[in-house]
């Protein structure tokens, strides 16, 4: 994203607004982590406590799901990256 | 509202950030309810609906549900946590900016 | 949650915002539900009329769903208000 | 939009609320719009996708889905409302707080 | 919907509101589009590149959704007609 | 951020318009990045969990799924192009107001 045709305001404004998404991000990040390692690992209710075989899971599947999401993140860097230098800027 | 009747805060007029904040961990406390209800659903109500009653069956997986969902929820927080807190500028769209 | 720290008009103000989520949650909880229970017990489209048996499927789904909600909501209060008392308050 | 040609109200200026509820409402028919899109898109679409067009078969099944899903919908908000309109408060996230 | 108690300010304000709800709702049908298109289409990752028969589907997928969503709005449009000619005004 | 070095703007004061249409690309930007996540580890993790690493058929999966995605999003976008951008008005909720 291209932020330059801002002014200084303006920018001031956007960066407060990017730091309030970047935590309602977070925070939708880990509820959605442990629906999603809850839902994956966790299918035996005759137990209220987490198995260790469960928790490994749970783990692991945070694990992977963070490696997973860094990696899309930066091939969606790369992709941006490539599209702003071949794609004349709008003025 | 059983918060109304108490007084902690001493200034007043409102401070826009903890407002701002309040407001962020309600709609956190939803998000997680929410979903809580949707994978408990999952887990454990047959979608037959042969009866409107939850079955004792259903009842005691909901609470073991509900139980095993807040561990999750506590080792996942841990672990992000253990990662150095590192997360919330890591992997969000905006890392890419 | 804990909003003793707020002052009278910043928990004016917490109450409204309440109450209009509460209102946002109820409208969502009841297309949710429709969806929900529409998906559930619809899967016969050679007629466009409910059949009976679709509709008690319906109305047993809803009360199943609520009654659902309802329990997660105990268990749910239960575990903050232990978490509450366990924790000591942040000042 | 043909409300604009209408002049039903007499007073100027902006009245927070009715304006807070007339959102609240488009928000509730986009969310209705878009769920009823994704259940029948589920019900009635082969997902093959060896043509763009509808066939008639298809056709056919989203007029009917679109039916049911509004018959369900009035039943379920009866239901709801036969229930004393306590929903609002009653299985909330905010029930817990 | 019926916007006719509005007076002519909240009328003026409530046409921004739709205009920009409308951008918003075009994006996320967008995004939601290629998702679901992606989701049906894409299977095999032995190649980095779409395959012929894969970009065909995503074609036809993306014209039958429109179609769909458009068959889906017309209905809704009748329905919403009905009930406004059947239930009295409230005022 | 990088933007914050940049001085593109001339006049001072914040014209609403310019952010929001900002904050939307944010919101769309955000949006997308999520969809990509969620489609790439259904196409290419095991649920199995037996390791926390990504596994080499799994980085490989990943980057060609994130290259398959665009490009459906290039054709998609090109298509809704060329039926004229009435598409904003076209399959809309409010289409029905």
């Amino acid at each position: 994203m291209d932020f330059s045709s801002m002014n200084a305001a303006e920018q001031a404004h956007m960066s407060k607004v990017i730091e309030k998404k970047q935590m309602q991000d977070f925070l939708r990040m880990y509820s959605n982590l442990v629906e999603r390692c809850f839902n994956a690992c966790c299918n035996d209710f005759t137990s209220k406590a987490l198995s260790s075989k469960e928790e490994q899971c749970v783990m692991n599947c945070t694990d992977k799901f963070l490696k997973h999401s860094e990696r899309i993140g930066a091939r969606f860097a790369e992709h941006n990256a490539e599209r702003e230098s071949t794609v004349p800027e709008q003025h | 509202m059983s918060f109304l009747g108490r007084s902690g805060g001493s200034s007043t007029g409102v401070n826009p950030e903890r407002v701002e904040m309040a407001v962020q961990e309600l709609d956190m406390i939803t998000d997680v309810f929410n979903r809580l209800v949707s994978s408990c659903h999952a887990k454990c109500i047959s979608t037959r609906y042969a009866e409107g009653d939850l079955n004792k069956g259903e009842s005691v997986c909901i609470d073991r549900c509900v139980s095993k969902f807040f561990e999750v929820n506590k080792r996942v927080g841990e672990k992000l946590q253990s990662m150095g807190g590192n997360a919330p500028s890591g992997q969000s769209a905006f890392g890419s900016l």
